[in-house]
């Protein structure tokens, strides 16, 4: 069965969930995931979204973080202080999906500017939520395509923590959060080691390792253990196709 | 004591050229009506502070108003990003001063409880921190480690549009809350909007629902389809085709012109804005009811 | 996920020797049958923390469950002192934190927020800061002045009553909300007992009166009449005769033990208890309905 | 028309307040004060509670400042944290009603112990909101018997401040609130000097000042301007009998 690269991501993003994580989600591919894992191996999973709405239940797929049809049928509706203040600093979310258009070598994030601060070359959106997300989230998750503009060996600016320089260097700041666990590309997966080094841990079936090397901007290592990933079986593309019939997020590059 | 005056003359009387203004609303019932009154009436030089500045604030900015913006995410929901605001700052033609989505509100709540500043948890990324010298830090005085502190932010004035209201502003806002309560008590004066003014009986039924009570309410304005583009939950829907067309015409300086001319300029308030979107627009917006369970408070 | 367990087993599993505990409720929906239940399976040397003690901790520290107390007010409301709470501390019987209530509440938000401390403004009363060293000084990192501080509070285990929840926790919750959403948060477990055990379709037809959700909840118990001699607002009134009735039985201590003995060790559960108290004082208490007037979320 | 001590200091704490008034109220006297206001010359007084009540219609007396009748057909109910930080602290409450074993010669109260803190003699219910109402509100209010042992020289222990050791030692502190207004006792009228320093302004009918000086802990000045109280008026009585029928605050000694 054919898929597409998003498709190919978001089943990965999938199956990097467990069931009852508590998943602070955007729109979109995550979105996806999310609920693609909810309807398989992870039923209690729960959404949550920075916009205050908690156990969404949308009766159309959802457009923006704040879209109406998160609200209707949500189990709870509280403030974006309570979201952020008494649930993310708090410590009940166990999973964010991070955005960001450039992602280095310890998995620290820029979504401010490229270029100088003062000065931007590039003006990006900045923060939002994910500076605390990356912070106090148990574990924090990427889907992008794998190019060599969004993989630099350093980010132009840091929006939100990784590992910093590496891993000692974030647990020395004693933040609750856990930092990166995976990064899910159209080529494969890049985890961090015991250093927090962003390595490439899977590559998709018929994918060269250094394919993905060539595409990082960063000496990409390989792990000992490099697997192949699991091809997205018929039942998954087609739970996915159900959630975004019109292709609104699959038919395209993803990100 | 009805505070009910046309949304013209509250933005007349509270808004000022300088002025700080918040106009709330997490992509829920953000008051565009009250921001295309403030282009009308040409303020200018007012310091526009919004987590998210979303179309109202990239219009304001397009039309002139503003001389700064302070922000914690400057994108179009769910398309991409906002043109003219992110134009006007690579090219220096506006001020900014940037935040995360938690020390902006952090910001209104410290300012809504009276208090010099806030603290928050350090979440390790330097950068923010190090070019906005508005974030410091505090030592924990029982233990280990510090905070991270931000400043009071209290605003000029507020806009806050609400589902229903009496005509003292005691208002009941139902759906995404984002940071409505904590604008409305941090600023100094505060705009309401509604799309329904009722009694205050309405009100005394449910007073667990008063999101924001008179007493913290300047003017209370009546102005249906007020939050249009964006949405009000139970009323109309999100016109997502606008917030895609914008992403287009923000393209180019002219084309901005000519939407501000023909919709702002253009119309002399909401109702006629609203009567020019057309049928085939207003009947796609609607949306089929879904109550709630009443509560029961009991005649005690 | 349910979490529905008996009362008993709820206080067996979470309630331990030597916790700190905090039965919320500001005069409004006291988990009474939850403090009886513990005073039942014999806790000792628990720290009971309540801006309010009100009976429910006077009948705790008179069954020898606490070794201290921590409040903000410690009265007979409307009627006069708690007298054993008051008898244990002049008889230096029983250690005591004190606060005021907005300081109490604060330290609770502290701990609901995940932050060592949370600031607040001077009041220029020393007396209190002299004598509880847990009240701290800071600069003001922005300007002249200094904010007095006080540091989280996350008791070991919070017992919240609500007038209906569903099986996994998300909770309904009206009338005076006093501080169970920051005790709720603040605590490492919540024992949640509820008037009504719903089903989830009626929390999400109105998401926006959820309190608490039920990711915050460790355990939920369907205890109908729990607040009783206190009240649920729209379920049953306030059984002022009991609190006047309690200010005299209160000044002995062996008309105490009787009481004790006969409503408390006595009954097995709250069921018995509220059968115990007769059809004149259950007719008493009865409220007539007043329905608050429905919103619409609409179908989006 | 006859009257008693508790309704001569209502009648007189009534006309203390102010339309348009905010007032943060508790039970009992203060209760009936602000009531017996509201339907003379305050309608648009607005009482709130500590409790987080605001704008209160209740169909009966309310029996304590949680009353559910004070609950049913409010304008707004928030949680005790809003109505503390939001509210009080913020600065929208004009008038706060004291109460409080003693009152000191500047208005300090102490609620918390007579005797020593560590081993009190009396241990008395504590601040509860008291500390914040005295520091934040605009003026403040008592309502007391006038009795030697509830106006000390200085109190045992200070739950809230007045003017502390006079006017400066508090405009030095730099709270909001304006401190102390007046006492209202069933002699007169106690209010502030310019140093802070309670005074006798006024005294009921028939009453001598040596009598109020007699029962006060300090050597009670006479205000230049001594005035005598009017009279309650017999509407003002008729309405006070009907919010209290029962006599319930008005037929005891009141405080």
């Amino acid at each position: 069965m054919d898929y597409t690269a998003s498709e190919l991501m978001t089943v990965n993003a999938a199956r990097q969930l467990r069931d009852h994580d508590v998943v602070f989600v955007g729109v979109g591919i995550p979105n996806l995931a999310c609920n693609l894992a909810h309807r398989t191996h992870a039923p209690e999973l729960v959404m949550i979204y920075e916009s205050g709405v908690i156990g969404a239940q949308p009766e159309r797929l959802p457009l923006s973080i704040g879209d109406p049809s998160l609200v209707s049928g949500a189990l709870a509706v509280c403030s974006m202080f309570e979201i952020f203040a008494y649930y993310l600093q708090r410590g009940y979310v166990s999973v964010g999906f991070m955005g960001g258009a450039q992602i280095d070598q310890f998995g620290n994030v820029n979504a401010t500017v490229i270029g100088e601060y003062a000065h931007p070359k590039v003006r990006l959106p900045g923060s939002g939520g994910s500076m605390e997300i990356a912070a106090f989230a148990d574990r924090c998750y990427f889907i992008t395509p794998h190019q060599k503009r969004r993989f630099p060996a350093r980010c132009d600016f840091r929006t939100s923590a990784g590992f910093l320089d590496g891993r000692a260097t974030r647990t020395a700041l004693g933040m609750r959060g856990g930092g990166p666990a995976a990064v899910v590309t159209d080529l494969g997966l890049m985890q961090p080691d015991e250093n927090g080094e962003l390595t490439l841990t899977a590559v998709h079936p018929g994918i060269d390792p250094a394919q993905a090397q060539a595409n990082t901007g960063w000496p990409l290592k390989l792990a000992p253990a490099l697997v192949t990933t699991e091809p997205p079986a018929p039942s998954e593309l087609r739970i996915l196709r159900e959630l975004d019939p019109a292709g609104v997020y699959l038919n395209n590059a993803g990100g | 004591m009805s505070k009910l005056v046309s949304l013209q003359a509250a933005v007349a009387e509270h808004v000022h050229d300088g002025d700080c203004v918040y106009a709330a609303g997490f992509t829920h019932l953000i008051p565009f009506a009250a921001g295309h009154e403030i282009i009308r009436q040409g303020r200018r030089d007012l310091v526009l502070a919004r987590a998210t500045p979303d179309l109202i604030y990239d219009q304001m900015v397009a039309a002139g108003c503003a001389r700064k913006l302070i922000f914690s995410y400057t994108g179009n929901p769910g398309v991409g990003s906002l043109r003219v605001v992110r134009q006007h700052i690579e090219q220096g033609k506006l001020e900014w001063e940037e935040y995360s989505h938690f020390s902006m509100i952090v910001r209104l709540a410290a300012g809504a409880a009276g208090l010099p500043f806030l603290p928050m948890n350090p979440t390790g990324a330097g950068d923010l921190e190090r070019v906005n010298p508005n974030f410091r830090r505090l030592p924990n005085p029982y233990g280990d480690g510090e905070v991270v502190t931000v400043p009071a932010l209290q605003p000029d004035v507020a806009i806050i549009h609400a589902q229903r209201a009496d005509a003292a502003g005691n208002c009941h806002l139902w759906g995404i809350i984002g940071e409505q309560k904590e604008a409305a008590f941090a600023a100094h004066r505060v705009i309401l909007t509604a799309e329904e003014i009722v009694s205050a009986e309405v009100i005394r039924s449910d007073p667990n629902r008063t999101l924001i009570s008179g007493l913290a309410v300047t003017a209370v304005c009546h102005v249906p389809y007020c939050a249009h583009p964006s949405y009000t939950q139970g009323y109309y829907d999100r016109d997502n085709p606008f917030y895609l067309e914008w992403d287009r015409l923000s393209s180019e300086a002219d084309t901005v012109k000519a939407w501000l001319d023909e919709w702002v300029y253009g119309v002399p308030d909401r109702d006629h804005y609203w009567q020019k979107l057309g049928p085939e627009t207003r009947a796609r917006l609607q949306v089929e009811p879904r109550w709630s369970e009443p509560v029961n408070y009991g005649k005690h």
